[in-house]
């Protein structure tokens, strides 16, 4: 192993692929979606396979129970068999700073020279945290609300509005309480619709601090609280439980970090097809997912190529249409060729999703990964007693 | 007090026919016994009585009251079970008390009650014990203090004395015995042992193969047995040859005899019995010029074949020409084996069996 | 009720090979748990023992909520599920057939998984569930509202639904087996003695079942007590079940967290020995009060 | 009239255990259902199509699963017998410590227990493996196991192996033709847990398996974890519908097998009596 | 054919001395009994030689080597137990073959050896029933049987007839004695009959409370025991006081005696002990002027209290002055209640006892 780490940095591209042929490359990412597997075994493994004779193997997985195995072989000093995890945020900023992570390696990758622009905010920073490198882009995704049109035909695009909203239909509001994901980003967003965003790029990690800094969104909640679903005793405990109320017409929002949940839900016959995603006009977070490589990964070469794939106008674009996954692509426009510029034009949007466009105007800098936890304490102090 | 009536009972296992139309009445407040040779259907009997297991046919009345489909716990036929069916998890004290229980009974009676019968049958330092940590006669008796202490309208003894010795055994017998006549239990007996039946019952019923064959006083199946079966089943019986010649006596193989008083009405296809303890033996010749057995009657020579101590008697097995027979003498018997005796039997002792 | 052997070596044999898989895991899992608990794990660079993780736990504000609400969840849903449980195998041994076929269904809630089963609870209790829609079709309600809350309730109802659901079929599968191989023999024996058909139950299949009883009860508590995943599914967002605010410790991507996940771990197990060991000894009193009477 | 009642209750008990069941069975084909309707609005197969279509995982873990658990089901009874006959018909010191400390898997949560052992199966080379997974799967289920066979040995105690022993049967003799045809009750419900338990683990599988076992539920979890109510039941669906036959095949063969050692002797002995 | 012996062997249960300081020496190939009441320790002692319960203190050996630590199966002890514990899950056959499976003997000579024990012990139609489904004298049957058919070296039986019928016990007994002298198996039989134990064993011994009280031949025990509970265990007995005076004779209730012969020893502290079939009764007056009784000895007049009639005999309980005593007569006596009667005893059946 320690011999290929030496070669890697000094292989050309060329040797890479020539010794990563015929081998296997197994990539572990959250498996919850029929249309991601579908398409992770499907067309990505097929690629792989014609073009580069790669046998990759989707294992569908948690990432955070990648990370605890990845810590436990690290203190075994053992092989991992993970090449490639699908990882961002915080648990980036986990298993970075816990050396989970090998690399840098972004810059070997000829797509990602030629297709992305390094320089992007988004490239650079994982919720707030420099990726040095260390992860490649995968794609994008932005918080959005899910309304029924049919029911809510002018559905609240601010803080205020969402609460006179509530206040006219009680009890039909609700999100998943942080520190649950969702739910956690949901928090933010209102604070960024009240006191702004900018101030917490760079806040000290302090709980005074952003104690005081988020006050006034406190109140909003506090005030919002009693028109909840449940008077706000009480919440659901997952994205996934407030998605089956809202299917079921129990509640008449629901919120996904990912803005084409919509027309997924939509075309698995799930959601009503009336269903629209909406957002701030102040803007929602934004992030990014990305693509990292194990530090005990068993085949780097093989890992380098299919990354490398990954990142091809091709690969993004068949990953853009909403049949397949519909996340946002993560190429730099500007560095495209026409013709691959045009494979994403072609792709149709799905129903009730925002185009990219529209999105990526209104995207909003996630808080440095310290400040979640914090956040959601805080939120948590004031609203559960 | 309860009379008890089965009326042509059939029962079935497995398409065999195990109980054959028996029918049998037990007065109130008798005790009476049920005897016949292993799997003869003695224990069916009973627990079809009981409740426990349903006839195929027939009716069953206790005090006049038909039993159908009255479950067991509600006909007051108590059985102790051949093979005691202690509770494993109740100490003795407990499996005495059980009955006493489901019938509500205070406490302080229950106490004072399962005291006295654990000091009856002699298990006051057992009450505490597990039935896995008590010896096989001392499990039967808890199985039968369990049984009395609900003093049941109906009592079925299913071989209550088979683990225990002599004498514990007829302490026990008569204890039961004892209740049985104080509180007028109508009591049915099923033993292999025929002194039990004999002893303690006022009638006895043989069964062979489910068949009733037999149901009388004691002395009726002792003496005029109405089959070889059941004359067999009260011990060890031989059977004498004979011919009735036209003198109008019997010529047996052990002498001759009139044909009067119990003979009168022989027939021809009837059997002559006689038990062993009924045959006399006495010496050829004893020395001393004694003469006791001689003067009794007729006597033939025969041939001391085999003999066995039992301890209060000795058996003798004696060849007279062909014929073996089995004779009993009281305490060591003074005859060897080849020697010459006397083989003589009082006409009275003879039994006439159809 | 039988003698039990004495014997010095044999008994010990008999237990090596589990005990030595007992004992492997427990210096190693319950060791290493500790020592995070301690705030001791070098793998994230933590190498400072102190009990201030402890401290903090027993400290903080949902601690002692939660204990309760766990405590309480867990014990009225294993109370309730061997009620049923027991009850069912008794009816059923009961009847003159022995239902094959309904015995296997009944297998079914075993089967299903933890998370599967509050997905059912779910369907069936929420508030748009499938019980609130057949209380709008009978008229009893009018919309999803109406329909008390028993999901995400603070009285943990979903949770014990869900545990009932799960336990039920356990305690019934081990009692059932359990009465059926008590022989017909004591029944017919006591049936004699003038019991009833509840005194056979008290007096016969109770007693000799409750051992059996006894141990899937302590299973069904332990487990109930120190599994997160029906709490968290089902249970309200305050109190939170003990072992839910540990798994949210734990799943804090900030692993210098993890000492108070270890912390909490090993304050639950703590508690979790002192109930198991206290059913013991009172188990054990009422054996003994039994056989000394 | 008693016994009729007691169905009636005995019917009702087990139907609201079993119906709730029908609500997987009808989400698996359940495109939409919004409330207050009480059947769907909408069906589908997109779950069940998914799962059997020609290349999914789903049937190769399946296998893999049932392999796994009946390993696991096999040693964990070779170990708990002896355990549970220890506790059940031996009186010595330091039992009652060991009858906590068995249901020590159940106390100390899987969590904990599975991270400390990682490493160490790591060293031994067992992690990623089908032998691992088996290997730690064992520990969950011992509780179960020790439990239910001290129970029963308890209950039947051993006055029939002491018969076999006097009759010349050897230790191994006693407990095939004794020992085990006594406890078979024991065995099918203590097996029925132990198979159900290991068929259904998920986090221990994957820290031991690494994600190269695959197991039916690695791949059932993430499903029921998100919002798709259609593939969460067709998963569970599946994973109910061959576990329990997984289950009454295992059953059968016991049966088969406990008939063999003394219903074959007796049709022999019934038709020469004949 | 092996030799037994256990040497000061002591047991405890629960801190009690169950058994105590047994020492018991069985030849090879010999058959004694052990006779004791209900709980004295006889299926202890069984247990103990098969190695199923553990000794607390003493040693075993069987054929000369110490049986310390060898487990059951390889001591080639067989006890046939006395609750029977037949195999529930395995038919009546597959009971009986049991021991021969775990022998390996292959099929065929299984099931001819099999057929044959069942034929034997009369449950050929029974073969494919189990244990469950058959009578309670069938099951200890299928005890015997099963404990038979492995030709063990040493057997021990545990009350092996308690449920069976005269007539068939009689079988069964003479039965387990022929194989028992062919095949030279060493063989312990445990009974509470004293009647099985006198026919078959050549030695008995006689155990009380866990301790071995007696043990010799039939004829010594019956006629010289060392005890009165000894002698009572033989059956009931009557103690007969009596003085010694100057004159040298012995003056008891029924007669005076010269003090020779077995009475030559006789010692105060001595008890003189008749049983009741040694004790003969004649009429006063029998009409007839038969004489027949008061030939024998010197005689005294007493009175009938109770009569019970047994079927082969009849007790009398008789009133000397103060003194009851019991005798029996063979058959169905002459005497009523109520009736004057001569009692006379022959002074060779006087038992003299320490
Ligand atoms: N496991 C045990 N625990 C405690 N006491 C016991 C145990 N087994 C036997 N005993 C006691 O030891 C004594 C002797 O028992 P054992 O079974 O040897 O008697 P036994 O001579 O065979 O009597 P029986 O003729 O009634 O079968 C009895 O008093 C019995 O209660
Ligand atoms: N459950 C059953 N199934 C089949 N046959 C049975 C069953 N119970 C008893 N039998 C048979 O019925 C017959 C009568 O049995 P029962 O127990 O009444 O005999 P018993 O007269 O009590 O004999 P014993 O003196 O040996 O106890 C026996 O041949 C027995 O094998
Ligand atoms: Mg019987
Ligand atoms: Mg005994």
């Amino acid at each position: 192993e320690e011999e290929e780490t030496l070669d890697l940095e000094t292989m050309t591209w060329e040797e890479i692929l020539e010794e990563a042929e015929g081998s296997e490359v197994r990539f572990y990412g959250w498996g919850g979606d029929q249309a991601i597997n579908d398409w992770m075994n499907g067309f990505v493994a097929e690629q792989m396979m014609e073009k580069y004779d790669i046998t990759l193997e989707w294992v569908p997985m948690n990432i955070d129970e990648i990370l605890n195995k990845l810590q436990g072989e690290k203190q075994a000093a053992a092989r991992g068999t993970a090449d490639m995890i699908w990882i961002n945020g915080e648990n980036f900023f986990t298993a970075k700073s816990n050396d989970l992570l090998y690399g840098p390696f972004t810059e070997m990758l000829p797509n990602f020279n030629n297709y992305v622009n390094s320089e992007d905010v988004e490239v650079k920073y994982d919720f707030g945290y420099p990726t040095e490198g260390y992860e490649a882009p995968f794609g994008k995704t932005q918080f959005v609300m899910i309304y029924d049109q049919e029911q809510t035909p002018n559905p609240p695009t601010n803080h205020e509005a969402l609460l006179s909203y509530a206040k006219a239909h009680p009890g039909e509001i609700t999100f998943p309480a942080p520190p649950d994901f969702t739910g956690s980003v949901f928090v933010r967003n209102i604070i960024y619709d009240i006191v702004g965003h900018e101030q917490f790029l760079d806040m000290e990690a302090e709980k005074e601090v952003v104690r005081e800094a988020i006050a006034p969104a406190m109140e909003y909640f506090k005030e919002l609280k009693p028109y909840l679903w449940r008077e706000g005793e009480t919440y659901p405990a997952t994205l996934a439980q407030l998605e089956n109320m809202y299917a079921d017409g129990e509640v008449r929002m629901v919120m996904a970090y990912n803005s084409n949940l919509v027309s997924q839900r939509i075309s698995s016959g799930m959601f009503p097809e009336t269903s629209t995603s909406v957002i701030f006009d102040k803007g929602t977070v934004g992030n990014g997912h990305f693509i990292g490589v194990p530090f005990n990964s068993y085949n780097r070469v093989g890992a380098l190529v299919v990354i490398n794939e990954i990142l091809s106008p091709e690969v993004q674009a068949s990953k853009y249409n909403p049949d397949n996954w519909g996340d946002l692509p993560v190429l730099d426009n500007d560095k495209l060729r026409e013709e691959d510029r045009e494979i994403f034009e072609r792709v149709e949007l799905g129903e009730g999703a925002l185009p990219q466009d529209v999105l990526l105007e209104n995207r909003l800098p996630e808080v440095p990964a310290p400040l979640v936890p914090i956040i959601d304490q805080i939120w948590m102090e004031n609203l559960l007693d | 007090m309860k009379e008890v009536l089965l009326q042509n009972i059939n029962k079935f296992y497995d398409g065999e026919e195990t109980i054959k139309n028996l029918t049998l009445k037990v007065e109130k407040g008798e005790m009476i016994s049920l005897l016949g040779p292993s799997g003869c259907g003695k224990t069916t009997t009973l627990k079809i009585i009981a409740g426990l297991v349903e006839a195929d046919q027939g009716k069953i009345f206790i005090d006049g009251k038909s039993m159908d489909h009255l479950p067991t716990q509600k006909r007051g036929a108590v059985i102790v079970f051949q093979d005691h069916r202690l509770f494993p998890h109740m100490t003795v004290g407990a499996n005495i008390e059980f009955g006493l229980r489901m019938k509500r009974v205070p406490k302080s009676i229950r106490r004072k009650k399962v005291q006295e019968m654990l000091q009856f049958v002699g298990l006051e330092k057992q009450g505490g014990k597990f039935p896995g940590q008590i010896s096989g006669g001392q499990k039967q008796r808890v199985a039968i203090a369990r049984g009395l202490i609900v003093d049941p309208a109906v009592l079925l003894l299913d071989e209550p004395f088979s683990n225990l010795d002599q004498r514990l055994k007829e302490e026990m017998r008569s204890f039961i015995v004892d209740i049985q006549r104080k509180l007028k239990i109508t009591t049915i007996l099923v033993t292999h042992d025929k002194e039990d039946a004999l002893i303690t019952s006022s009638k006895i019923g043989v069964m062979f193969d489910g068949e009733l064959k037999q149901y009388g006083t004691p002395e009726e199946l002792y003496e005029a047995p109405n089959s070889l079966a059941v004359a067999r089943f009260f011990g060890e019986i031989n059977e004498i040859p004979y011919k009735t010649i036209d003198d109008g006596k019997i010529h047996t193989a052990i002498g001759i005899y009139e044909k009067d008083g119990r003979l009168a009405e022989l027939e021809e296809t009837d059997k002559l019995l006689l038990r062993p303890e009924a045959i006399f033996l006495s010496k050829e010749d004893d020395g001393s010029g004694n003469t006791i057995r001689s003067e009794i009657g007729n006597s033939v020579l025969g041939k001391v074949n085999h003999r066995t101590f039992a301890g209060e008697k000795t058996y003798y097995e004696v060849d007279i020409d062909s014929l073996r027979i089995r004779g009993s003498v009281i305490g060591k018997g003074a005859f060897q084996t080849g020697e010459s005796v006397f083989v003589h039997a009082a006409k009275e002792s003879l039994i006439v069996c159809k | 009720m039988f003698q039990l052997k004495k014997s010095s070596i044999k008994p010990y044999i008999y237990l090596l090979p589990v005990m030595s898989i007992l004992i492997f895991v427990f210096t190693l899992g319950l060791g290493i748990s500790i020592l995070q608990s301690l705030g001791y794990h070098p793998g994230i660079g933590l190498y400072e023992v102190t009990l201030d993780y402890y401290r903090e736990v027993f400290q903080s504000a949902g601690f002692f909520s939660g204990l309760i609400f766990s405590l309480r969840v867990s014990m009225i849903s294993t109370v309730i599920a061997a009620v049923i449980g027991v009850s069912l195998a008794y009816l059923l041994v009961m009847q003159k057939k022995d239902y094959r076929g309904l015995q296997a269904l009944l297998k079914l809630p075993i089967i299903v998984p933890h998370l599967v089963a509050a997905f059912l609870i779910f369907t069936l209790f929420s508030q748009s569930g499938m019980i609130a829609r057949l209380g709008v079709l009978l008229g009893i309600i009018e919309e999803s509202r109406d329909f008390p809350a028993l999901i995400f309730d603070s009285q943990g109802i979903g949770i014990i639904l869900a545990y009932v659901w799960k336990g039920t079929p356990f305690i019934f599968l081990i009692v059932y087996q359990v009465l059926r191989s008590i022989e017909q023999d004591m029944v017919e024996a006591a049936r004699n003695l003038g019991a009833r058909g509840s005194d056979v139950f008290f007096w016969i299949f109770l007693p000799l079942s409750l051992p059996s009883v006894f141990s899937t009860f302590i299973i069904l508590f332990a487990f109930s007590f120190g599994s997160y995943e029906i709490p968290f599914l089902l249970g309200p967002t305050t109190p939170r079940a003990l072992p839910v605010l540990a798994y949210i410790e734990y799943t804090n991507p900030d692993w210098t967290n993890r000492p108070y996940a270890m912390a909490m771990n090993m304050v639950l197990a703590g508690i979790s020995v002192m109930l198991v060991w206290l059913y013991h000894w009172v188990f054990k009193r009422y054996q003994h009060h039994r056989k000394g009477r | 009239m008693e016994r009729s009642l007691s169905r009636i209750l005995l019917i009702i008990l087990s139907l609201s255990l079993i119906l709730p069941l029908l609500m997987i069975l009808m989400w698996s084909v359940t495109v939409s259902w919004p409330f207050p309707e009480i059947f769907p609005r909408e069906l589908g197969l997109r779950g069940l199509r998914t799962i059997f279509q020609p290349g999914s995982r789903a049937l190769d873990s399946l296998i893999t699963s049932i392999r796994i658990s009946v390993f696991v089901t096999i040693l964990t009874l070779a170990i708990t017998i002896p355990g549970g006959k220890a506790l059940g018909l031996y009186e010595f010191p330091g039992k009652g410590f060991i009858k906590i400390i068995v249901l020590a898997p159940l106390i100390v949560s899987p969590v904990a227990i599975g991270m400390g052992i990682h490493g160490t199966f790591i060293r031994l080379g067992l992690t990623n493996t089908e032998l691992g997974v088996i290997l730690i799967h064992i520990v969950p289920v011992i509780p179960y196991g020790i439990r239910i066979f001290t129970n029963i040995f308890e209950l039947v105690g051993d006055q029939l192996e002491e018969q076999g022993k006097v009759l010349g049967a050897g230790s191994f003799q006693t407990f095939m033709h004794i020992t085990l045809p006594t406890i078979m009750p024991g065995i099918i419900s203590a097996g029925s847990m132990i198979f159900i338990i290991s068929f259904s683990q998920y986090f221990l599988t994957f820290l031991i398996g690494g994600g190269s076992v695959q197991t039916f539920p690695l791949l059932m979890v993430p499903y029921i974890q998100s919002g798709d109510r259609m593939m969460a039941a067709s998963y569970s669906l599946v994973f109910i519908v061959v576990a329990l036959l997984a289950l009454l095949g295992i059953e059968k063969m016991l049966r088969l097998y406990y008939s063999k050692n003394s219903g074959i002797a007796g049709v022999f002995y019934t038709k020469n009596s004949d």
